[in-house]
């Protein structure tokens, strides 16, 4: 047919962090699952539960042994057929260190003992231990299977769109593929364009550069809320806005001064000014209240700055000089506050977080870093509180979230956190394989998180995306693991 | 600078120079206006968050419920002063080193401008950008990372006139003279190439204070909740379509300052080519 | 005083000034004349270190002295003063003419009005008037700038002034004036003169030593007498009938 | 020719000063480099065993004094080894390369159009001076010195791209992406220029012997172009020559605003990750090239003014 | 060809010029002489209409048939008068060769070829590459005449042109400005301190004195015949190099 070939271009705040960006590696999984290149065994259905992908079924043989029986029909971008054999392949690059697929941190989290063909179609997990989030951690983006690329296919998946050409943190172009298993795609090509800036994004909208804008300016959202006007996406997600401090030296490590920080924070200004009332539930857990499998209801993270005040007086941490900001050890309480560029709620948040803590006499510096390096000057001990925004349970499994950020040595614990207590509970969790078994254990977890606060939660958000008004098929995922579809489409 | 008032020259010029007045009353109008304004820069204030202009928040407040008014005013300390300090005490090093380097000729002028040119390669905002993005984005390295890149361009531009003063027949006469070096470069260069500086100046105080308002509107400079007017534009950057009035008035206020100190500079520039 | 053998000067990569001597005792005046490009100007310029010369031999006062010249980047002669032949590209026109003077004065740490009312009665002594003081180059006419210029050098009282074409731009008036003012300070306080003129009347009445020029190589080097009564060369003995003829050197006509 | 070598002499320690400030400065900033490499190497990782850092800081010589560490570093440079990126794992080099066209083009038709725009309203302003043009110059100069290059930049975006649709508001690649970024840093090129060229020209006009070509019926056509130009041109140069790290701080504004890809979004992005090696590159790159077009234009200066070859002949 | 009536000038709150007139006809020279700071360069750049717009001018000139109002910017300036500046530094572009500059003036009169004779008659060397800061100040005096010379205007005014040349060369000089003046029948009006040359080249003498005109006449007449004390100190002094130095000092 002669039409005019339909090209989607969506505004995202960030880009592929490099220019063939293997969806195993790295944090690379998450945008070319979005632009529909890459395919995980199992998915992650709009409700969180977990969905027949390139696996049809999984099964529990034993503790530490799954069998999985693959979908038929499937093809490689390339022409060829998806079979066992390939999915072992694709595994075992995570171990290849040099490969650009290599991921130690997948390849951790997974625990493979061995990967077993049993036939064309048909494979046998094992893994070293017990592990209950087995299953959750291959919805993950980065367990995509792949095979190795080449010059006419650099990036080779089985999903709805070809991988085509990325720039690092500008762009990620993919096109159609017709022989997708699920139906033939709509659009012919898809453009994910990097505009960090929101402002900017939303001008491009404007301005008709781009259709669709994932993550639209709060702000500015409110206002087309108001004026009932644009094409409006909004749904609540698993995003966490939370302060990381660092418990291993500084103010920080005392307990009574990180009640106080809680208590200090009223969360409900927080929402309401720093996502200008779009929406945002203020956090009483990790956990976000519409994760009803997990969340403990009883819960609370109150905003008390009598208390708050009181507490910091009992500890001795009182303002001695005058200057309106208490001392700790004859020093001034003045917490050292970054966050990063990308998420427009993140700098609002730290500054509002700012004139409230002044509220209860403790000082704040803040500023801009990068998620990385602040993660590093965390660590150094160049600042006391990292403000980041997480997906709880990208996978669904409420194990990934504690695991990743509490747990003692855990990756991303730079904080120097460490409770054996909380260790052992999520020691356990990971073995037992019933919701309601595991219910109880990490409503534990939540309620030691709440107390010793190495994360201090302030609200999960609402995301909000808009359209031009044409874009069809299009639905915000609460993980935000899944964007491109074989039904987006848009308008003539 | 104590010794600028003992160069008669310098004395005789600065009294007749037109915009010192200007720049009074609106150094005036400032301090005025920070002393009456009722509100605190920083305290916000949550129930009156992105209100518009009205009679009692004059330009409105900000996402913060801050008032917006306040912060231009408070802002001026910011963005004039720290960018004034900073080009000043660029220009003193710069004017100096280039006046030696012209004067001595030769190994002097050789390792100075080599040196001049080492540092001279880093542009402002991209060395600005680099250290306080690697040292932390602080005030304190912003402020250090402007003065240690802005004194170059004073260096070579006071060189490059020195030199052409240098050639000229009374200096070599003031030398034959027997005057020391430093005098010669007081009394006969630096009046010469004064109006040249003074142009330099000014064009730096303004450039300096865009780079300032840049680097923070990028994230590297001010920090928060301090009221410089190019953080204030960041925080009205997300408002854009909403509530305007966030971005404007500070950018206003960039736009008049950085006007009114071009335009003083170039009539200092006309009044000391004629008087001098 | 100043005693010098064999200098030559060059620039831009030629040889302006070939091998000059000559030789000049504490308060005479030696007269260096020649035609139009000669090679005057250079000379002075070489000798005030101004551009790059060699030389054979070089006796100032002391020895010391010497060696000050022979790194030929310390400038030219010490306790001398230079007046050069463009008045106006000689002051600072940025300066006063005042301030010029004083200036002048700056190696004999005189406190402040000491030094200016030196440099008025200097101001004096080349004729111009006191509010002179406070006139910036470009107010004046050009022979009251070379008249600044003179004023600068005979202020400070040197041992030596090297003057180029002092009294060019000036009317007879003034130049007599300036010539007596000249002879008494060299009689008083027994500064040494070297002037380079296209003046031979004032070389006649004036001089005592002769160098003459030409084309960069040195003519003549006499006493003044010698050079006027027997010129040691054609060229110098065309030169002293040819003023003689048009009347520079006629005391009869003079005096009608 | 003396001259010449002296230059280069001077280019060359100049290079060696350049290298040696950037060198320090990365240094000395905060940050376990070994932790950062192990990272790039084994992405996804936060801790890392003291042994696995122990080999990273021998093997990158982390441990040796810092001298040492420079001349590593300085030779690894030299021989065209500029390491890895610590967030990508990629080659500098290829990721450096990928991005200066971007920049490039702009930045050179940002230049050519603001300097020609420049000339022009400066030759304009001087030929009338004290006139209406002459104003409305200074004006529009002084507005476009003083308008935050950021600012124009949201501006423009707002009224091209967002109320008039004409333009696209971001990103690479096509022709009429360039415009506007164009547009913003040419304005400011034209601005910075238009008034100090003007006040060079006034002062070449100044010079005492124009009123005496013009005595002799010289055109001012001529006089404009064969006199005053050349004595304005050198200081004008100069300022040109200076002006060219404006251009490239224009350049970062823009590109990140913009999003566009290019050199000055890529160096923001790198110093925000601290990705040193990157960092490194690209501000070595920026250095270099800046004092090399400056060392053109002095030597250009050092040969056209025989006033600079007698200053330098005079001062033996 | 030239006359002008009382001008009057004031820079500042001196007046450097009160009521000057002369008239001037074809192929005559006029020589202005007078003490140093008596205004004579002002009056050349007056006729000559380089004014600055601060200085108050009163006066009329009437030049080759055109009127005049020097109290007026406005009123234009006379065209085709060659003027040789006191100072070389007003007549030369110190970044251009010699040579080019010399060509320029060619090119402008469109006599590519000539000039040749002009300058051998003054003694210059051929134009080399030199720049102007290369040549001695007489050699660069000497070719602002040249160029003068070269331009054969209606009129020709001259600043001290021989102020740098020894009395040799000035003759020279002046004898070719003569004949250049005779042959194309052009006034000539030049400052001098030198009576004597005056004497020898100019038809007219004008005696200037802090402003005022106070004689003049033909050349023979002021010598021999002068109207005032100041005039007459003037001519006295001519040759005040041959008076006894011993005998004036103790005067
Ligand atoms: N800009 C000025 N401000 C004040 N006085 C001035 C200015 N220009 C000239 N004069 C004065 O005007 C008078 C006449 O100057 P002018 O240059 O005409 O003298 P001149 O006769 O040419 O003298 P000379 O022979 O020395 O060149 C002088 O006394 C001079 O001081
Ligand atoms: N910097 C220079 N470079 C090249 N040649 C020069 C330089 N300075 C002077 N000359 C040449 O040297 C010769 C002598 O010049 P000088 O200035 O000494 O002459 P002068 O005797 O002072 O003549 P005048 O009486 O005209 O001042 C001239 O031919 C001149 O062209
Ligand atoms: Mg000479
Ligand atoms: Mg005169």
């Amino acid at each position: 047919e002669n039409r005019a070939p339909k090209e989607l271009v969506i505004a995202a705040p960030f880009g592929p962090k490099s220019s063939v960006p293997d969806p195993r590696a790295r944090q690379n999984g998450w945008l070319s699952n979005r632009a529909g290149v890459s395919e995980t065994l199992i998915g992650l259905g709009y409700d969180m539960s977990m969905q027949p992908r390139l696996a049809l079924s999984y099964e529990n043989l034993s503790q530490t042994q799954w069998k999985i029986a693959l979908r038929e029909g499937v093809k490689f971008h390339d022409g060829s057929v998806l079979t066992a054999a390939d999915v072992k392949d694709s595994f075992a690059k995570l171990d290849a260190e040099g490969h650009p697929a290599y991921n130690p941190r997948l390849s951790k989290l997974l625990g493979l003992k061995s990967i077993t063909v049993e036939d064309t179609h048909t494979l046998i997990f094992e893994t070293e231990t017990p592990n209950s989030a087995f299953l959750w951690t291959l919805t993950e983006p980065s367990a995509a299977v792949m095979k190795d690329g080449y010059d006419d296919y650099p990036l080779i998946g089985t999903g709805p769109f070809v991988f085509e050409k990325a720039v690092t943190e500008k762009t990620y172009v993919s096109r159609g593929f017709a022989d997708y298993w699920g139906g033939a795609p709509k659009l012919d090509r898809l453009v994910i364009d990097a505009i960090p800036d929101g402002a900017v994004a939303a001008l491009a909208l404007k301005s008709s550069d781009v259709h669709l804008v994932s993550n639209y300016p709060e702000a500015d959202f409110a206002k087309l809320e108001e004026d009932q006007a644009g094409q409006r996406f909004a749904a609540s997600t698993t995003r966490l806005f939370f302060y990381q401090p660092r418990m291993d030296g500084g103010p920080l490590a005392n307990d009574a001064l990180r009640q106080a920080v809680s208590l200090g924070l009223d969360r409900d200004t927080i929402v309401a000014a720093s996502l200008a009332g779009v929406g945002g539930d203020v956090a009483n857990s990790m956990f976000p209240a519409n994760m009803t499998s997990w969340v403990n209801p009883h819960l609370m993270l109150p905003y008390d700055p009598a208390q708050a005040k009181a507490l910091l007086d009992d500890a001795g941490i009182v303002d001695n000089d005058g200057n309106g900001i208490r001392e700790l050890d004859g020093a001034d309480v003045v917490l050292k506050l970054r966050t990063y560029e990308g998420r427009a709620a993140l700098r609002p948040t730290l500054e509002i977080s700012q004139a409230m803590l002044q509220q209860i006499g403790i000082g704040a510096e803040i500023s801009i870093g990068e998620f990385g390096a602040n993660n590093d000057a965390l660590a150094a001990g160049e600042i006391d509180m990292h403000l980041q925004a997480w997906g709880t349970a990208p996978q669904g499994d409420p194990d990934y979230f504690p695991s990743t950020l509490v747990a003692t040595g855990a990756s991303y614990n730079i904080a120097g956190y460490s409770n054996p207590d909380l260790d052992a509970l999520l020691e356990q969790g990971r073995s037992l394989f019933k919701t309601e078994e595991r219910q109880p254990i990490y409503a534990k977890v939540q309620d030691i998180v709440n107390q010793d606060l190495p994360i201090i939660p302030l609200f999960h958000k609402t995301q909000v995306s808009v359209g031009n008004g044409k874009v069809i098929g299009y639905q915000i995922h609460p993980a935000e693991t899944y964007l491109a579809s074989p039904e987006l489409d848009l308008a003539e | 600078m104590s010794m600028s008032l003992s160069n008669p020259n310098v004395k005789q010029t600065i009294p007749a120079m037109p915009g010192t007045w200007t720049l009074m009353v609106f150094a005036l109008t400032l301090g005025a206006g920070m002393l009456m304004t009722p509100y605190d820069p920083t305290q916000a204030d949550f129930l009156n968050r992105l209100a518009t202009p009205s009679a009692l928040h004059w330009f409105g407040t900000d996402h913060l419920g801050r008032d917006i008014a306040t912060r231009v005013l408070y802002g001026s300390f910011w963005s004039l002063g720290l960018s004034l300090g900073v080009v000043s005490i660029g220009a003193a090093i710069g004017t100096i080193v280039g006046l030696v380097a012209a004067q001595n000729g030769r190994w002097v002028d050789m390792i100075l401008m080599r040196t001049t040119d080492s540092f001279f390669a880093f542009p402002e905002l991209i060395s600005a950008v680099t250290i306080a993005g690697l040292f932390g984005p602080s005030t304190m390295n912003l402020v250090l990372a402007l003065i240690v890149v802005s004194w170059m361009k004073f260096a070579r531009l006071v060189r490059s006139l020195a030199i052409s003063v240098v050639q000229q027949d009374y200096i070599l006469q003031a030398r034959l003279n027997g005057l020391p070096a430093w005098r010669v470069l007081w009394q006969h260069n630096l009046p010469n190439i004064l109006p040249g500086v003074f142009v330099l100046w000014t064009n730096s105080w303004s450039r300096t204070i865009l780079a300032i308002s840049g680097l923070s509107f990028l994230g590297f400079g001010v920090q928060p909740p301090n009221a410089e007017w190019g953080a204030m534009l960041l925080d009205g950057k997300a408002y854009l379509l909403t509530a305007p009035h966030i971005m404007i008035f500070p950018g206003l206020a960039v736009l008049f300052a950085v006007l009114t100190i071009n335009l003083t500079g170039d009539r200092w520039r006309d009044r000391l080519a004629d008087n001098i | 005083m100043l005693n010098i053998a064999k200098l030559s000067v060059s620039a831009a990569g030629r040889t302006l000034l070939h091998e000059v001597s000559f030789s000049v005792a504490a308060s005479e005046m030696l007269c260096v004349i020649g035609e139009s490009g000669a090679g005057k100007s250079t000379l002075l310029k070489g000798l005030m270190g101004l551009m790059p010369c060699r030389y054979e031999r070089f006796e100032h006062r002391s020895s010391a002295e010497e060696s000050a010249f022979a790194t030929t980047s310390g400038l030219g002669l010490p306790a001398c003063r230079y007046v050069m032949q463009d008045p106006l590209a000689a002051l600072n026109p940025k300066r006063s003419l005042g301030q010029s003077i004083c200036e002048s004065l700056y190696t004999q740490k005189l406190p402040a009005p000491e030094q200016r009312n030196r440099a008025l009665s200097a101001l004096e002594a080349v004729e111009l008037p006191v509010e002179f003081y406070d006139r910036l180059p470009k107010e004046v006419s050009l022979g009251q700038a070379q008249r600044a210029c003179l004023a600068r050098a005979l202020v400070a009282e040197p041992e030596l002034i090297i003057f180029d074409e002092p009294l060019s731009a000036l009317d007879a008036l003034v130049q007599k004036k300036i010539a007596l003012k000249m002879d008494q300070l060299r009689r008083e306080i027994g500064i040494t003169y070297i002037v380079v003129t296209h003046d031979l009347g004032f070389a006649a009445a004036y001089a005592d030593r002769i160098l003459l020029l030409r084309n960069g190589r040195m003519e003549t080097f006499q006493d003044k007498g010698d050079f006027f009564a027997n010129p040691a060369s054609a060229y110098a003995s065309d030169l002293v009938g040819a003023a003689q003829t048009l009347g520079a050197l006629n005391r009869m006509e003079a005096a009608e | 020719m003396n001259a010449l070598l002296t230059r280069l002499g001077g280019l060359v320690t100049v290079l060696f000063g350049i290298s040696f400030i950037t060198f320090a400065v990365t240094h000395f900033a905060p940050g376990d480099k070994a932790l950062a490499i192990a990272q790039a190497r084994y992405p996804g990782e936060m801790g890392f065993d003291a042994e696995i850092l122990e080999g990273i800081r021998d093997e990158f010589h982390l441990d040796r004094p810092f001298i040492s560490q420079y001349l590593h570093w300085l030779v690894d440079f030299l021989t065209g080894d500029f390491g890895r990126s610590y967030s990508s794992h990629s080659k500098v080099w290829d990721i450096f390369a990928g991005n200066l066209e971007e920049t490039f083009s702009l930045a050179i038709t940002a230049l050519t159009l603001g300097l020609a725009a420049a000339f022009l309203l400066a030759g304009l302003a001087v030929w009338r001076k004290g006139s209406l043009i002459d104003r409305f110059a200074i004006l529009l100069a002084s507005v476009g010195a003083a308008i935050p290059s950021f600012w124009l930049s949201i501006l423009l975006i707002l009224l091209f791209s967002a109320h008039l649709g004409w333009l696209p508001a971001y990103g690479t690649g096509t022709l009429a992406q360039l415009v506007l970024p164009t547009v913003t840093l040419a304005f400011w090129v034209m601005s910075s220029q238009t008034r100090l060229l003007r006040s060079f020209l006034l002062e070449a006009y100044d010079q005492p012997f124009v009123e005496t070509l013009r005595l002799r019926s010289v055109s001012e056509r001529e006089i404009f172009f064969s006199h005053v130009l050349r004595h304005a041109l050198s200081p004008a140069l100069t300022m040109i020559g200076l002006d060219l790290a404006g251009l490239i701080e224009g350049a970062v504004i823009v590109e990140i605003i913009f999003a566009r890809s290019g050199l000055g979004s890529l160096l923001a992005g790198s110093v925000l990750a601290r990705d040193l090696p990157v960092v490194v590159f690209l501000v070595m790159f920026f250095a270099l090239t800046y004092v090399l077009i400056n060392t053109v234009i002095d030597l250009v200066q050092t040969f056209t003014d025989p006033r600079h070859l007698a200053g330098e002949r005079n001062a033996v | 060809m030239l006359s002008l009536n009382g001008l009057s000038a004031c820079i500042g709150r001196q007046t450097v010029l009160e009521d000057v007139g002369f008239t001037l006809s074809n192929g005559q020279c006029l020589a202005v002489v007078g003490g140093s700071g008596a205004g004579k360069s002002t009056l050349l750049r007056l006729i000559l209409g380089l004014r600055k717009p601060a200085v108050p001018v009163a006066g009329h000139l009437c030049f080759d048939g055109h009127d005049y109002a020097l109290s007026k910017a406005s009123s234009g300036k006379p065209m085709g008068i060659a003027y040789v500046p006191q100072s070389p530094a007003h007549g030369f572009d110190p970044l251009r060769r010699l040579r080019w500059q010399w060509q320029q003036l060619q090119r402008l009169l469109g006599k590519h070829a000539a000039g040749g004779e002009v300058l051998d008659a003054l003694g210059l060397p051929v134009l080399a590459k030199a720049f102007p800061h290369e040549w001695s100040r007489g050699m660069q005096q000497r070719l602002l005449v040249a160029m003068a010379l070269l331009e054969q205007p209606k009129m020709l005014i001259l600043d001290e042109p021989t102020s740098a040349l020894d009395p040799l060369i000035a003759a020279q000089v002046l004898t070719e400005v003569q004949r250049v003046a005779q042959e194309c029948d052009i006034a000539v009006m030049m400052v001098t301190h030198d009576l004597a040359l005056a004497a020898q080249f100019a038809d007219q003498i004008a005696i200037l004195h802090q402003g005022h005109m106070v004689q003049t006449g033909p050349a023979q007449q002021v010598l021999t015949a002068p109207s005032c004390d100041y005039a007459a100190e003037l001519v006295a002094h001519r040759y005040w190099q041959q008076e006894n130095p011993e005998s004036l000092a103790a005067e």
